[in-house]
């Protein structure tokens, strides 16, 4: 058993109660996709992928009155202690259609009827808070795609470790620590797109909780523009 | 198709009357449907319960048999709960593999039992690393009418605490069953989900199905008997905002105790 | 081993040779279904859900010149005495054709060109005898959908257990007894639409095995129309 | 399509010929076609045999191997038989998982064998509940023209009797082959299985493609040595009367009596 | 372990290094197939069907352009030494592709636009040099569909045994020896149409061994010719 | 569609430019488009690597644990290679299960890397047929643009190259780690996959979506370290003639040596 916090409040990492890990984010890293981005959130390494908006396949998908969103958020099998099996995992699939729900909001589908935009999510190294990282990976990659969109989606979790509310939940304190919240929110619109929590909260440490984690997504909403910026204007392009 | 123009009336007329606080079934926002909790209902299975909320209605049985732990977790029984909305229950429904709405089910529920630590796993190891005992928790949804979460939630817990646990002991490295000595499981804390849906500004509990196809979003919130929140899921294809997720929580706390009391009835009396 | 027969002709669970076991039938059951209908036979605990006639999907799978009748007979995974994995077996499967092959006797299904009847029947907690069972049900359920039928479908088995030819096999009867025959027909029409048989009997045996479960199902034919009657007429509905 | 139309032609056409008590190939109605078994055509296989049902064609397999025991059934050995329709056999038939049909095919063949406990499985355990050896009998169709079930069913049964069962012994807990030594199955009795259609008032036995396409149901009865029946599946859309299912036990007896001889044959002599 | 060849140069079942294994084919083996081949070759007994040109299912995978081809070698579960999964295998995946490929050149399927050419080949007893076994056999059965073809193709392995390059490895020889390489070749047009290596050649030793096969090829091209003729000329068919 | 004719025109294009010995983009016909290797990407697995070829890319990791030993190979470690062409590296692939193509892609490196003996499988046995150490090699394709057989090969290669091995040790039956102690892999020689694609008369080096598209028939050839030639595969729907055969394996030759050299260095520096 690790210990997760020193009395002077350090966490196992170094990093203080209301510290982000590193986060780095790169945009357009694909060639193929229509829009992409890598994101480094502390361990966490992960690849975004849109392709869209673009014809349905299997047809019968299709909506004549609104386009619609796919998701795959997937691990590569190298990309945990023990080898993940390839195939799609229920975490997985559960992780997938909460992110998906997470950036429907985001999007005027109705805007593009008949289509798909296709959101790939692979995981190449996990660390915790990986759904988090893979969200502000793809609102990224949505943009870059060209995809009109209300406001970009911000992504990051607290929770609470040694009887304490921390921001940005690692690898040791989300399977040792004592509860984890990720969080989604429109930073603009200022609405909460995904939340979910495992743990056990006070109703008081509830809303501390959340607050720490608006508070975090808005510290990543920071770097997912300036990303966007770097490519499309530090660059001269656009 | 003109069943965009349809789901557009249908959200129309709700949220007129909810404007007035009132829902289409006639119930209050905070309101819960009719529940009925019973168990015992399959016999052969250690434990068993037939939930109903009004329309929607799960029966679970639990199976309790001697498995290996899984890797890491060797100090720990086995707890998994599953759901499947049987095709009986729903025009929608067809038969094959579990869609990623019934899985996000199957683990909502699951994640209420596991993190409000209602079952102490401690207690279900035979031998360290090599044996454990295993409760399987299977839902079958015999007729669906929205919030199958709570509805699956309800009767997993209720099956749990009707359950009869049989001991095993360990002869020759294998477990074997000790004939006519049983237990109850070691239960610690009651979890209870509350489901809530946003349509609007309005926040409705134990949403029907009618709601759910025109809400904007969902909400699960799991309370333990200690009065914490301890598992939430937001679902659906818009967001909340801070205040809505404050108030559900405490819609959550609310609602959670007097389900509460009933379940505790149920353990005390092993019956409503 | 339990005896399964006391000298004086008494089975294990105190039945005679020539008794069934309790049998309940409730009518309607179920909201969404178009008909519905669930039996206790034993300790068998069965549901029967009618979908249908309706559109078939997948399109290619309807037939231009008749109705198709589709079944799926599945067991809860709590259904029996060792947790059952959810996904159908290849038992289940045989199952569901016989099911559905003694049902569509009774059909019409000419008159209902491009669509589908679905059948679903749900196996609760198993005895012996699921099968017939679950046909009693499902016949029941499809006359709730309104469907039209030439008759009835009744279903009961007969087998062989202490070198005796006994009504309505039990679980231990069907497990460690000489002789299983399950057994469906039209009672009115007075044909034969199930008819299977596992164990060993002379040629004499065979033709009174059969005698006895054809008696089975016209007692359970009674028990149907009960059940119907008291739906349809006792409630003053229709 | 028209092939509503044309099917009907041709049930009315063999409902003629019927009336004069003859088929479209010429046999009479309980004749059954032209039969050759053939054991041995593949010598890497346990035992093996090939049968031809006039153009109904397979080719069965036995493999055997050490195993586990099923649990609950740790004083037998494993039998396990299964069946393919090979898409080289059948325009129709496509390659995937397989189809209900099939799995009923498997199904049937296998109690065949099992319910007249053709094999003494007690004399396949190598050690009580921990070692037991199987019999994997796999059939390979490679030309389907009706009657799958005789056709498969007395390729199994050859095939069983032509095998050559290794011995294996249990050392450090592991089942180890002994070289060299081998012994016959334990064959107790000769199933024989008799598949008869009823096509309007007629039962035909041993029916063709063309036949089974316009029948209007289906039975396969499986007889023992000692003239019982064992074994009975009825099929197809629609039912038999109690007069027809007695005469088809009948018929099942006489035919099966003439298949048997032939097996018998096969075990004495190795050959036919 | 084997000793896989004699002083003398004899291999383990006696055959000299350029000696074939006994190869004997049929022709129009099965009655429901448009064409069919039988084969034995060595240990290998190997059926292979054709139905075509006939249309797609499913529908969509038709191309309006050209005819498609579609090849599935399977084994049975009683073909090899430790009973075989009827499920298909990543080996048995990629040996249909290899197969198909090697047939492909062969066929002028641009004079059959929407159609597909099935070829199902079953190894009913597998021993070294199945695919190139299977693919004779298939070509054969092409031929006997009536389908139009620019040349047969005739395939044969070459290898590496006790440091000699040997003609048509068997299964002893695949095991333990020390390079294995099929090869299959339009013989009349000179092209390679299947080739591949598993082992270790020198340079040299590698055009020996390619050499070696093409001449294995050319006299199964012999036998395959000769079988047809029997099967459409001695009988006086055609 | 039209694409028949695009596709056509797209080959007279490149074939008119291949008779002038160029390519379109700008390459030499044997000329490797820019190739970077780099290790230590994924700290988490054991040995790891990113490989592009100009656009085409992929990120191989490999894990190394205990496991059972195959069946009749229980004195070799266990070697598996895998690749999956990832949804976001190409437009027109699906999520699902494996196709043909990736199932031929996969398997072609793994016999690359097991036909040259890379790795002693000997030296990775813990207990004799009881327990032997495991390595995946598992290739994520993230870009796809042409002849991913080498970029994952190379990677395949490199991620080994990069590999810390863990010790494990064999106590009361079961394999335990050793911590702190780790040595490199096993590797007894480099091997290096070339691939090259038939268009007309021409043979192309490391070819790219565009030449795939309208090549006639592509070729793989592995050499080792030693310069013999080890593994060879043939693909696409048309074939080769002996000479070109005999040239592809001189290509392949000369061409890997160069790319041997950049592993070597690898291999010794822990870094290019």
């Amino acid at each position: 058993m690790t210990q997760l916090m020193t009395e002077d409040g350090i966490r196992c990492d170094g990093r203080r109660v209301d510290e982000l890990r590193n986060i780095s984010i790169k945009v357009g890293v694909l060639k193929n996709a229509d829009g992409s981005a890598y994101i480094e959130f502390g361990k966490n390494k992960i690849l975004a992928g849109i392709f869209g908006p673009r014809d349905v396949h299997p047809k019968h998908m299709a909506n004549q009155d609104t386009g619609i969103l796919r998701c795959r958020y997937h691990m590569s099998p190298f990309s945990v202690t023990e080898r993940k099996n390839p195939a799609p995992s229920r975490r997985e699939i559960e992780i997938s259609k909460v992110i998906k729900e997470a950036l429907q909001p985001a999007l005027i589908l109705k805007d593009f009827p008949r289509t798909v935009i296709d959101v790939f999510v692979e995981v190449l190294q996990a660390d915790g808070g990986s759904r988090c990282a893979a969200l502000d990976a793809a609102a990224v990659a949505l943009a870059d795609a060209g995809i009109p969109m209300r406001d970009l989606v911000s992504a990051c979790a607290a929770g609470k470790v040694a009887d304490r509310i921390v921001l940005d939940v690692n690898n040791e304190e989300d399977q040792e620590g004592q509860a984890d919240m990720p969080v989604a929110m429109m930073p603009n619109v200022g609405k909460i797109t995904l939340m979910q929590l495992d743990g056990i909260l006070t109703p008081e440490e509830y809303k501390t909780c959340l607050q720490t984690a608006i508070g975090g997504c808005k510290r990543v909403y920071e770097i997912q523009r300036k990303a966007l910026m770097e490519k499309y204007f530090q660059n001269g392009e656009q | 198709m003109g069943s965009v123009i349809l789901d557009q009336l249908k959200r129309d007329r709700i949220l007129d009357l909810l404007k007035e606080g009132k829902r289409v079934d006639g119930r209050a926002l905070e309101e819960q449907r009719q529940l009925s909790i019973e168990t015992g209902v399959i016999p052969k299975a250690n434990g068993s319960a037939r939930v109903k909320l009004a329309n929607t209605e799960v029966i679970t049985g639990v199976k309790i048999q001697p498995d290996k732990p899984f890797p890491d977790l060797g100090d720990k029984g086995i707890l998994i709960c599953t759901a499947e909305i049987l095709p009986l229950a729903d025009p929608n429904v067809e038969p094959g593999p579990p869609t990623e709405d019934v899985i996000e089910l199957a683990r909502v529920v699951d994640r209420g039992i596991r993190e409000t630590e209602m079952i102490d796993l401690h207690q279900l190891v035979l031998k360290e690393n090599k044996s454990v005992i295993g409760l399987f928790i299977d839902s079958s949804i015999i007729n669906a009418d929205g919030n199958l979460f709570d509805a699956c939630s309800y009767a997993s817990v209720a099956a749990i605490l009707s359950c009869t646990v049989p001991k095993y002991e360990i002869k020759d490295e294998a477990p074997v069953l000790v004939e006519g000595v049983t237990s109850k499981a070691p239960v610690q804390t009651l979890p209870v989900s509350v489901t809530m849906a946003r349509i609007g500004d309005y926040i409705v509990v134990d949403p029907t199905t009618e709601e759910e196809a025109c809400m904007d979003s969902r909400i699960t919130i799991t309370t333990n008997s200690e009065g914490n929140i301890c598992a939430l899921q937001k679902g659906g294809s818009n967001g909340f905002t801070v205040d809505q997720l404050v108030r559900c929580s405490e819609i959550a706390l609310s609602v959670g105790t007097k389900i509460r009391k009933r379940l505790e009835q149920l353990m005390q009396d092993g019956k409503e």
